[in-house]
């Protein structure tokens, strides 16, 4: 089991914020392809320039290996300040 | 001291804590972002609890480390926050007044658009997320 | 707002009343310089009544074209300081950032080495009157 | 009559902070030569870089008339902040 946040306007485009997947995927890029399986927009959405993932709160690549009980955050270009 | 908060904050309360018995450093530089009218109705500011603190403290240390600050100190708002409201402030003190400008400088370009924050804009026309503007992304480069 | 001062001043209150109903500038910079305990007993500070807060005026009116301010305040203590006490505070309001700072910067740079202050220090080694560094001069001549 | 005023480190060096010329000096150099002439220290110090006079509160060069009345102050180099 995997825990998958999206932030900003991820969530907006996909309708949700948070979910679990299961059986867990081995990799980042097959997390992806998992959530987005059925959703286009979200596909897309996660393809635009400055989008970034964390695994366990450390800035992850596609190739990033997940584990069991790993939380995954996909989170659009960053604005704060 | 990093700090988020989904509580208004007192800008000048924390000018004086956090000058209190700094009689070592010489020059103390701030920064204050307020919600602007022409925003509309508002703001709302997203962060990743934990990550968020966490990302703000790394580049803090970066920034005390290059800059050879004293302390600094770092307060965002998270959540809604009216037109008005503080936003942001940024403090730094160092011995000199060229590092203690520089490291605000640094801090704020990072938080404008490397920090993890999302915002949305309750504008006249609805709401939309806000992304860096082609100036914030100028501005952070110059420190890589 | 320019003032000249021989009582300490409170910086936080002094940030929070600029800051008042000010929700069109999202940019607030400010610097503090506080007067630094290996000067020893502390400072005197003399300036020339009435010419220095015109000079300084005139360079905050500089300050406001060239950098687009929405609002400037500099307040500056004269006569004995003691260590620890704020010496300088100088306020910039602008839409953006980078204006703010630099302001800041430009007129912290003034200060140091062009407004009609004169500075005693009260050492352990008896009294010196202190003048502009290297660097103070240096930094004042990136605006010229 | 022109009043004299003297700042920072040229008051210790003249041992006095404001005096009053009279007759009048016509300009700024002959205020000079006229409060140096038995005091080579403050020609010295007057003659230091960063120095610099005002008249009536604004600045001015050694050959600046003088008037009636007028206010001149010497300035060493400044320091504030």
């Amino acid at each position: 089991m995997v825990r998958v946040l999206l932030f900003g306007k991820l969530r907006d485009v996909a309708g949700w914020r948070e979910k679990t997947c299961t059986p867990d995927p081995a990799t980042l890029s097959a997390l992806k392809a998992l959530i987005c399986a059925d959703d286009p927009a979200l596909s897309r959405a996660l393809a635009a320039p400055g989008v970034q993932a964390a695994v366990d709160r450390v800035l992850a690549r596609d190739d990033s290996p997940l584990n069991e009980g790993s939380e995954v955050a996909f989170m659009p270009a960053m604005s704060g300040g | 001291m990093i700090r988020l908060t989904d509580q208004s904050f007192d800008p000048g309360g924390e000018l004086n804590d956090f000058c209190r018995g700094r009689s070592q450093a010489g020059a103390v530089a701030s920064f204050l972002g307020i919600a602007r009218r022409d925003g509309g109705e508002g703001l709302e500011l997203e962060a990743y609890p934990g990550f968020t603190e966490s990302e703000i403290a790394r580049i803090a240390e970066s920034a005390s480390e290059r800059f050879s600050l004293q302390d600094v100190s770092i307060i965002h708002r998270v959540g809604r926050i009216t037109p008005g409201e503080p936003i942001v402030l940024v403090l730094t003190a160092s011995a000199h007044r060229r590092e203690a400008f520089e490291a605000c400088d640094y801090l704020m370009d990072y938080l404008k658009s490397r920090a993890p924050f999302w915002k949305k804009e309750h504008g006249p026309d609805g709401e939309h997320w806000i992304e860096p503007t082609a100036r914030d992304l100028g501005d952070v480069a110059r420190w890589d």
